[in-house]
């Protein structure tokens, strides 16, 4: 496989509240990168910093009193912390656009979903109310919503929880991004719809070679259209592989927990599911080791005492642990 | 053996669970006082509305002069070192009679504002949730609202003889239509939110709703309107008494210094400025704190 | 939704009986009658009792209330004994000039305070909000007459631009000279609701600032000023629609303070003249049109409630 | 130029016309002249009812009396071209001028005059205590008369100065009254100026009588009598309660003249050639005792309250400086020249507070409440009764200031249960006896019987001799034991006039006619 | 399993108005069009369906949080239907809700401390209130730390648990969980099933349980319901329904199910058509139109219930007897 063109590039990002309790690093020094076309896939667990990532990549953040960035964010080279916020209107929604989580606060209660899925498109692409209309439509039964036409005018809180989700995808998806952020597309999904909003998403990449990072906790839909992993744990990376060697030998203990839990199918008779032991620390008492370590089966003192490198272990495969599972 | 390591773990955990409380808490207050302190402004109008506070209260100390000490020939004298603030169309001491018009001027306005406050809300919350109740209730809103405040006044003065209480009962019943309606606006909204619904999907009240749930989130416009609310109230409270029928008068108030002042509005500026910015003070003052407490309340701010 | 508006003017009919019984007592209670007013200080008593007599004074309040509602029952709303011309006629007289004006200051308080309250909720804490929020601080302190004479004696006295006071009638002298001589009393009108809108609108729209909709509409790659006025304020509004029609209840029902320094004949003025000469058959018209009024308006914001938030239905 | 009419100098507002001709309508002359008064009358029918807002409009202007009252408060004849009396003043008989014409085009015949005087006769209280059951009668189109059964010498006088005004109207609008309140639907009247719109809250507008025929000498007025000629064609009284809202637009030049400027702004006016100032001595301020009920129906006690007062400090905090205001102990007016009399003295401005004490002892004052009722719709009386209250309250005397609106005032005030006493004004009248706390009916009521016996005596009396020294015993009377009221002093009423006016009479305020205002 | 019924629905149905422009009724929206379930004590239903098919209307319709349009429902052989707001109360501390939404659910003025103790206000439950909330948060996998956070410091599946330990606290006997683990990471969505399976089996509770991630249905679940636009098409035990899905909108659900296998592509049934709308549901039965084994009467007459095989019942015209 060629070398490929990079879309995005994150380096060291760091993104801290400013809270009540003082400076919270919620992500801290994550780097990844995104190639043309391709879908990374992010996994981790609830609450590490995925979203918070996802968002600090479009500056949504109130810069003046929440957040503080660090870091680069290269998007086509240009560094987004950098420049300034009308040059970043201009890309959001239109070179990258987003999937929010939580979709029902995130669609704006007064406005019909037609409304809301037409304004990027009048913004940047400078459309007249009718044809952006149309288009609204289309969109809207792009991502498998029945009777489009008359849920246009109808207001999010009249639509299903799935129903505002695939709204929000609409959105993202209307101006034709380089760069898509799904932060959870399709939890509220049933499997036939995230079936087609998968396709959709994967169309779309291999048509038009969109970027597209995809936040998600189903790793079954990760193990179907991913090409590349990374798993991220409190606000760090810890593993970033191609989706076949992180399914086949995960290399980091979280990651390794993590595939453990899965709930298969065709599991017969079990009683319990498979769970990592222990809890993930607070974000302002972080272990000064290895964050992995107070919950780590494996750990030795070292990695109480000592933070592991983001390294090359093998081939393209990433990892942040001085004992990889496998390497010995 | 088991048991008693059972037993000790068990005690262990709940002289955890206490350390963890009293730690918590501590936080908690911290952050608390920190927040306010932190906000300057909040700081400054608290500062401001005490010290106006005070300046009432302690009227009869601070004054140089009694508020009715008059020397006629005097009247309309400038500022000077006699009279800092000048003297009136009697020749009362201004300083003094602005010191003590804080008194029924302040009260009147914290006491309109207060029960506007109060009876307003209850008007509203419980309207925006029940749907006759907000029939009948906003419709006698409405009816209030059409009853001109003098008429009131001099009614209630019929009836009740001259006080400040006719100007109270009247004023407020004046403005407690605008609270209750600012307070339904917001709660109508925040009705219809989801963590109403789950509220009620949890067994609460409809009077825990209402107070422990809509109330809070629509206090920030409430604030406003109160303040607003506060300062008219000082004026009104001028011109009844001008019609004699709220506080009995020689007695001062600010509204009715300025009223005095109004006909020597070209030559003696100190009867309108001076009365005009003691009353700019405590609103300044309660706007902040008010501010400040809509920050404190807001989640979101820090 | 037709319904719900058929309902609410329904609403309206024990809305005016309960306002027309408390009014007629409020009046009966009050001490002084037409009779003594209109007689001034030279009459004797037997005349004033005598005019009581003739104008059914001494009835039982009772008789005098079955009375009236009989009159208005056959379109007769009362008469004034000092001002010799049909009720609706009175009244319309006096509500032109109050409808002009509060128009006009309210639009006027909203030009200045839209932008001012949004400015300073976007600025929060910074010197502009600062600013802005002195201003409205002290534009709602400064009593409304004291603006008004400030403005007379700086536009009219000394730089004699506008008319210090009076009014002209639109039918008689035009637009243009209805405007002239409305602006400054709009604008001390003005300017103290804009204070209070200011406010409203900088803390309504705070309250929304840190929800979700807005991080989503940023995203989207909306303008931060198209934000604040589409995203932001029109989940604002519902508080800001109230104290406009709040204002505009309270504008409609008597100015009274600014109409007097202006010499405007509006209502304000002719609910204080009636009530101070007790023109009893005048306080009852005038208090249920503006009942009326109220209903109206409020029934008007109660339907914008609806198109500013469609999540609220109040049938 | 500045003229400013003093108290001493008020014969001048006898205006004296340079030259009628040149006075005509002419480029120069505005067709509009705007008088901004401060309340609205409550009625233009000032017959029925007094008050000076109606008169300065209505009197002189629309209404014409068969005599009416001249600068030096006597009367003088209008309507009527002639008079004649038998010797006890019993029997008067007047000669009305002929082809004069009402407003509504009929000409004005004894049945009108029978029926207005008449009327009149009813309504006013002091005429009809004075005159009793006698009647004017017709005896020829042209002559009326009246005769009554005790001698009434001072019946021009009466209908001169009477509070309220005996306008001549036609029989025809009186039968027209409104059934229920008695008052007149049309305001028809004899004078230059003929009613033309009420605008409610906002003018009254007068405008020129084309069948108006002047009479007397031109160029001479003596108040309200004389020669009138509307040079101006529309007149309109701006009805501008706000004092400075009145000061602010004479300065713009939205009005001519404005009626009671506030004294605090006479200094910007003064010295300044743009304004004419008008400074007229125009009534007396006291305050009246509540003599039937209370702690005030003792003599005693209200003589040590007026012991106590020190009228400077009340005058001057109602009238704000001396230029407005004098102290002067005697009910009538210096300018009075034959009813003036310093009889009682003494009594007046004491201040004297061991005075107060003795007769506090003596009346046996045990610190009661003396309820002091006062009008806020008047300004001065106001500050006069803070001021009352002050004095009162530093002599020993627990005082409560009961403050109302007007209407309430007027109805608390007919109350003898609700006040000990009040504070008001009143106008110069032609006769002691006109002044209306000296009748019995009035609030305060007069329950002293010799002062009632005293007042007819004056009243009947058929010689001025007699009638004047009977005044002096009054008023000493009054002074020394009886003490209806303390009078305070006599103030002035300030207007002004933008220099532009040309011509204007001025007595109680302004009269329209002759008047013209320039561009 | 006991086969005591503890909540019984039947024939319920709710319709929302759609308002036109002047705020006229134009039409209904049928998000749940006669629907029976029944919940017996101590077991798991899952409902799975399409987005929009009415899951949640039909939970927030057994909660009466919303006003059933038409049919009874029954809690513990109590016809709670007609119960009034104030009458419900006392009903509530036995059912419960986790919303599918858990942002909008959570009062933004609230810490989490103050959420959780208010619920054991409400019930009136004696006990140490802050204890029994710091347990319960790190039940949920939450730390004692977040007591005192307000819901928008916490992540999209922090959330959701602080939803979840809501519920929990009160110990009802019936939860209904809408999608109580979407949200969630595996490792902990497997510790909060544990926990439920742990609750269930201590107090015998019963959950209605309703979620897209069909192994998980498939894994807590003793009996499963199919809806299809606002339908219940199919129910039957768990194992019978993977074992022998009936209906054909099961069989294409089931197919779609993705594999956490990155080798494995299985083969979908692609459902022909457009998905229809509650608003204008085709006439018949409501799935006909994308049915590759429609029949003509399908699109004529409304399938009715018929029961295959032991607690196995299906709504569709292919199984005429
Ligand atoms: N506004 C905020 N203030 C303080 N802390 C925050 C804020 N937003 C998020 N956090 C913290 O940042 C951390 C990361 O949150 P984030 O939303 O990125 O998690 P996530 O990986 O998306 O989890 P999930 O899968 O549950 O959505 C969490 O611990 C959360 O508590
Ligand atoms: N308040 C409402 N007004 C109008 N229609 C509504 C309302 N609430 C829900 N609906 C409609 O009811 C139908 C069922 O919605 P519901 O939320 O129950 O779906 P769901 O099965 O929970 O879907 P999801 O899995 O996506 O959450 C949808 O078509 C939705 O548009
Ligand atoms: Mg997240
Ligand atoms: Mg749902």
């Amino acid at each position: 496989m060629a070398e490929q063109e990079k879309i995005l590039e994150v380096k060291k990002l760091t993104t801290s509240f400013k809270t009540e309790r003082g400076k919270m690093n919620a992500v801290q020094g994550v780097s990844f990168y995104v190639n043309k076309g391709e879908i990374l896939g992010v996994v981790g667990e609830s609450g590490c910093g995925k979203s918070v990532t996802a968002q600090s990549i479009l500056r949504l953040y109130d810069e003046k009193y929440l957040v503080e960035y660090q870091g680069e964010i290269l998007f086509d080279g240009v560094d987004l912390l950098e420049i300034p916020e009308k040059e970043m209107q201009n890309k959001r929604g239109k070179d990258i656009s987003m999937v929010f989580q939580d979709a029902l606060s995130a669609l704006n209660p007064v406005f019909t979903v037609g409304e809301q899925i037409m304004e990027p498109l009048m913004n940047h692409q400078h459309m007249k109310k009718e044809e952006a209309r149309k288009r609204a439509v289309e969109m809207l039964r792009l991502v498998g919503i029945p009777a489009p036409e008359k849920r246009v005018s109808q207001y999010p809180h009249e639509l299903s929880g799935g129903m505002r989700q695939r709204v929000m995808i609409a959105i993202a998806l209307s101006c034709n991004p380089r760069l898509l952020i799904a932060d959870e597309p399709t939890t509220a999904l049933d499997v036939t719809i995230q079936a087609q909003i998968i396709d959709l998403i994967v169309e779309l990449n291999f048509k038009m070679h969109m970027g597209v990072i995809l936040i998600t906790h189903d790793l079954a839909v990760v193990a179907e259209t991913c090409k590349r992993v990374i798993v991220m744990y409190l606000g760090q990376t810890v593993e970033e592989a191609d989706v076949n060697d992180i399914f086949d030998h995960p290399m980091h203990p979280y990651t390794n927990g993590l595939i453990e839990s899965i709930p298969l199918l065709e599991d017969k008779g079990v009683k319990r599911l498979h769970t990592i032991s222990g809890m993930v620390p607070l974000l302002n008492q972080i272990p000064k080791g290895c964050r992995f370590a107070p919950r780590c089966p494996y750990a030795t003192e070292r990695c109480h005492r000592e933070m592991p490198e983001f390294v090359n272990a093998d081939g393209r495969h990433k990892v942040r642990c001085f004992y990889p599972i496998g390497l010995e | 053996m088991d048991n008693i390591s059972a037993k000790t773990t068990n005690m262990q955990e709940e002289e955890n669970i206490a350390v963890l409380k009293k730690q918590l808490k501590k936080e908690q207050r911290q952050i608390k006082i920190h927040k306010f302190t932190n906000n300057k402004l909040a700081m400054i109008g608290a500062v401001i509305t005490i010290a106006m506070a005070l300046v009432a209260i302690l009227a009869p100390v601070i004054a140089p002069a009694g508020p009715y000490d008059m020397l006629v020939s005097d009247r309309l004298k400038n500022p000077s070192s006699v009279h800092i603030f000048g003297t009136d169309t009697f020749g009362r001491d201004l300083f003094s009679r602005i010191i003590y018009g804080a008194r029924v001027s302040m009260g009147v306005g914290a006491a309109v504002s207060t029960i506007s406050l109060v009876v307003g809300m209850v008007i509203g919350l419980y309207s925006s949730y029940y749907k006759t109740l907000d029939s009948i209730l906003m419709r006698i809103c409405d009816g209030l609202k059409a009853i001109p405040a003098i008429l009131l006044a001099i009614a209630f003065m019929a009836v009740m003889g001259t006080s400040v209480r006719n100007v109270i009962i009247s004023l407020a019943i004046v403005y407690i239509p605008d609270i209750a309606r600012i307070t339904r606006s917001s709660a109508l909204m925040v009705k219809e939110q989801m963590y109403i619904e789950s509220m009620k999907a949890l067994g609460a009240s409809a009077n825990r709703i209402i107070w422990f749930h809509i109330a809070p989130n629509v206090l920030s416009p409430v604030i406003v309107q109160t303040s607003f609310i506060f300062a008219t109230a000082i004026v009104q409270e001028a011109s009844l008494s001008f019609l004699g029928v709220g506080v009995p008068v020689p007695a001062p108030s600010w509204g009715n210094i300025l009223y005095e002042g109004k006909t020597v509005i070209y030559n003696a500026w100190w009867m309108i400025v001076l009365p005009g910015l003691s009353m700019a003070f405590p609103v300044l003052g309660l706007n902040l704190f008010g501010d400040g407490i809509r920050e404190v309340m807001d989640p979101m701010s820090n | 939704m037709k319904k719900y508006v058929v309902k609410r003017v329904l609403s309206l009919i024990p809305v005016l009986i309960i306002v027309s019984v408390v009014i007629f007592c409020l009046i009966h209670l009050t001490p002084g009658d037409p009779a003594r007013t209109m007689l001034g200080d030279q009459a004797s008593e037997i005349e004033v009792e005598n005019l009581r007599e003739s104008m059914g004074l001494n009835d039982p309040i009772v008789v005098q209330y079955v009375h009236w509602v009989g009159g208005i029952f056959h379109g007769d709303f009362g008469t004034s004994i000092f001002m010799d011309e049909p009720m609706y006629k009175i009244i319309l007289d006096h509500i032109g000039p109050t409808i002009s004006l509060t128009i006009y200051a309210l639009l006027i308080s909203l030009i200045i305070a839209m932008p001012c309250g949004i400015i300073a909720a976007r600025k929060r804490g910074k010197s502009q909000d600062q600013v802005i929020s002195v201003f409205s601080m002290v534009g709602i302190s400064v009593p409304s007459f004291l603006l008004g004479m400030l403005l007379i004696i700086l536009f009219s006295v000394r730089m004699k631009i506008l008319p210090s006071a009076g009014y002209k009638a639109i039918v008689d002298n035009g637009f243009l000279k209805h405007i002239e001589y409305l602006t400054l009393p709009a604008i001390s009108l003005g300017l103290m609701q804009a204070a209070l809108i200011t406010r409203m609108t900088r803390s309504s729209v705070l309250e929304v600032l840190g929800s979700d909709y807005i991080k989503m509409a940023k995203a989207k790659g909306v303008k931060d000023k198209v934000i604040l006025i589409k995203h932001a304020l029109r989940n604002a509004l519902l508080p800001i629609i109230t104290v406009i029609g709040q204002s505009f209840i309270a504008l409609l029902s008597g100015a009274t303070v600014v109409e007097t320094v202006f010499n405007i004949p509006g209502i304000g003025q002719l609910v204080v003249n009636s009530v101070l000469r007790r023109d009893y058959e005048v306080i009852q018209a005038v208090v249920l049109v503006i009942a009326l009024g109220n209903v109206v308006v409020n029934l008007i914001v109660d339907l914008l409630y609806g198109l500013a938030d469609p999540r609220i239905s109040l049938e | 130029g500045n003229k400013s009419v003093s108290p001493d100098s008020s014969k001048d507002s006898t205006a004296k016309e340079e030259s009628s001709s040149a006075a005509a309508p002419t480029e120069d002359i505005k067709s509009e002249m705007h008088i901004a008064i401060n309340a609205a009358p409550a009625t233009l029918d000032i017959i029925k009812t007094g008050g000076d807002v109606g008169r300065t409009i209505a009197d002189g202007n629309i209404f014409e009396g068969i005599v009416n009252m001249k600068s030096d408060y006597t009367a003088g004849l209008e309507l009527a071209e002639s008079y004649e009396v038998n010797e006890d003043y019993t029997e008067w008989t007047y000669k009305l001028r002929q082809g004069v014409m009402f407003h509504n085009g009929q000409e004005m015949k004894a049945d009108d005059v029978v029926a207005s005087m008449n009327r009149w006769i009813e309504c006013c209280s002091n005429a009809s205590q004075m005159i009793g059951n006698s009647r004017f009668e017709k005896v020829d189109d042209y002559t009326v008369k009246i005769s009554m059964e005790e001698s009434l010498m001072y019946l021009n006088e009466l209908m001169a100065t009477a509070g309220q005004m005996p306008a001549i109207v036609p029989a025809s609008t009186i039968a027209d009254a409104d059934p229920e309140t008695g008052l007149l639907k049309e305001y028809i009247g004899t004078g230059p100026y003929k009613f033309d719109e009420w605008q409610q809250d906002q003018y009254i507008k007068i405008v020129k009588f084309d069948d108006y025929t002047p009479y007397g000498t031109p160029g001479e007025c003596d108040a309200r009598v004389g020669y009138k000629e509307a040079k101006t064609p529309d007149v309109y009284f701006d009805i501008v309660p706000d004092d400075a809202t009145r000061v602010a637009g004479i300065q713009t030049g939205e009005y001519d003249f404005i009626y009671k400027l506030p004294l605090d702004n006479y200094s910007m006016f003064e010295n300044n050639s743009d304004y004419t100032l008008f400074n007229d001595m125009n009534g007396s301020l006291g305050m009246i005792y509540n003599k039937k009920q209370g702690i005030s129906a003792d003599s005693v006690f209200r003589q040590a309250v007026n012991a106590a007062l020190d009228m400077d400090a009340i005058m001057q905090s109602a009238y704000t400086d001396p230029t407005f205001y004098r102290l002067d102990s005697c009910y009538m007016y210096q300018e009075q020249l034959e009813w003036y009399t310093e009889a009682g003295k003494e009594y007046y401005n004491v201040k004297d507070m061991n005075r107060v004490k003795e007769l506090l002892d003596e009346a046996g004052y045990n610190g009661e409440t003396f309820t002091l009722l006062v009008s806020s719709d008047y300004q001065e009386f106001y500050n006069a009764a803070v001021v009352v209250e002050n004095q009162l309250e530093k002599a020993g005397i627990d005082v409560t200031l009961l403050v109302c609106d007007w209407a309430t005032f007027l109805s608390y005030r007919s109350d003898p249960t609700a006040f000990d006493g009040f504070i008001t004004s009143w106008s110069p009248v032609a006769l002691p006896t006109l002044m209306n706390w000296m009748t019995e009916s009035y609030p305060g009521w007069v329950v002293d019987t010799k002062l009632i016996d005293m007042e007819k005596e004056l009243n009947t009396s058929t010689s001025k001799e007699d009638s004047l020294t009977n005044w002096e015993e009054m008023q000493e009377y009054c002074w020394s034991t009886s003490l209806p009221i303390s009078k305070f002093g006599d103030f002035s009423m300030c207007c002004v006039s933008s220099s532009k006016i040309n011509n204007m009479i001025y007595h109680f305020g302004p009269f329209a006619w002759n008047a013209t205002v320039s561009k | 399993m006991s086969m005591e019924v503890v909540l019984e629905a039947q024939n319920i149905r709710k319709y929302f108005p759609v308002k036109g422009n002047m705020g006229k009724v134009v039409n209904h929206v049928k998000a749940v069009d006669d629907v029976s379930v029944k919940l017996y004590r101590g077991e798991t239903f899952g409902l799975v369906g399409e987005t929009g098919c009415g899951k949640s209307t039909l939970g927030r319709t057994l909660m009466k949080l919303l006003e059933p349009t038409a049919g009874t429902i029954c809690i513990e052989n109590k016809d709670i239907t007609n119960y009034s707001e104030r009458k419900m109360r006392s009903v509530r501390s036995y059912i419960q809700m986790v919303f599918q939404d858990p942002y909008s659910s959570l009062n933004p003025r609230k810490k989490v401390g103050q959420i959780l103790e208010e619920v054991l206000m409400i019930q009136k439950i004696k006990c140490d209130r802050q204890k029994t909330v710091l347990d319960i948060l790190e039940k949920v996998g939450l730390r004692k730390e977040h007591y005192y956070r307000f819901p928008h410091e916490f992540s999209g599946g922090q959330r959701q648990r602080i939803g979840l330990a809501r519920a929990l606290i009160l110990n009802p006997g019936i939860i209904v969980c809408d999608e109580p683990v979407s949200a969630l990471d595996v490792s902990i969505q497997s510790q909060i099933i544990n926990l439920l399976l742990d609750l269930q089996e201590e107090r015998n509770l019963s959950y209605l349980f309703i979620a897209h991630d069909m192994s998980v249905v498939k894994f807590i679940s003793d009996r499963i319901g199919v809806m299809y636009l606002g339908h219940l098409v199919e129910e039957a035990e768990t194992a019978e329904l993977f074992a022998n899905p009936l209906h054909p909108y099961t069989q294409a659900l089931l197919s779609a199910v993705p594999e956490a296998n990155p080798h494995v592509r299985k083969k979908r049934i692609v459902l022909q058509g457009d998905v229809p709308s509650p608003l204008n549901p085709p006439s018949g039965c409501v799935f006909h139109e994308r049915c590759p084994y429609a029949k003509p009467i399908c699109s004529q007459e409304k399938p009715v219930k018929k029961e295959m095989a032991k607690d196995h019942t299906v709504n569709c015209h292919l199984y005429e007897k």
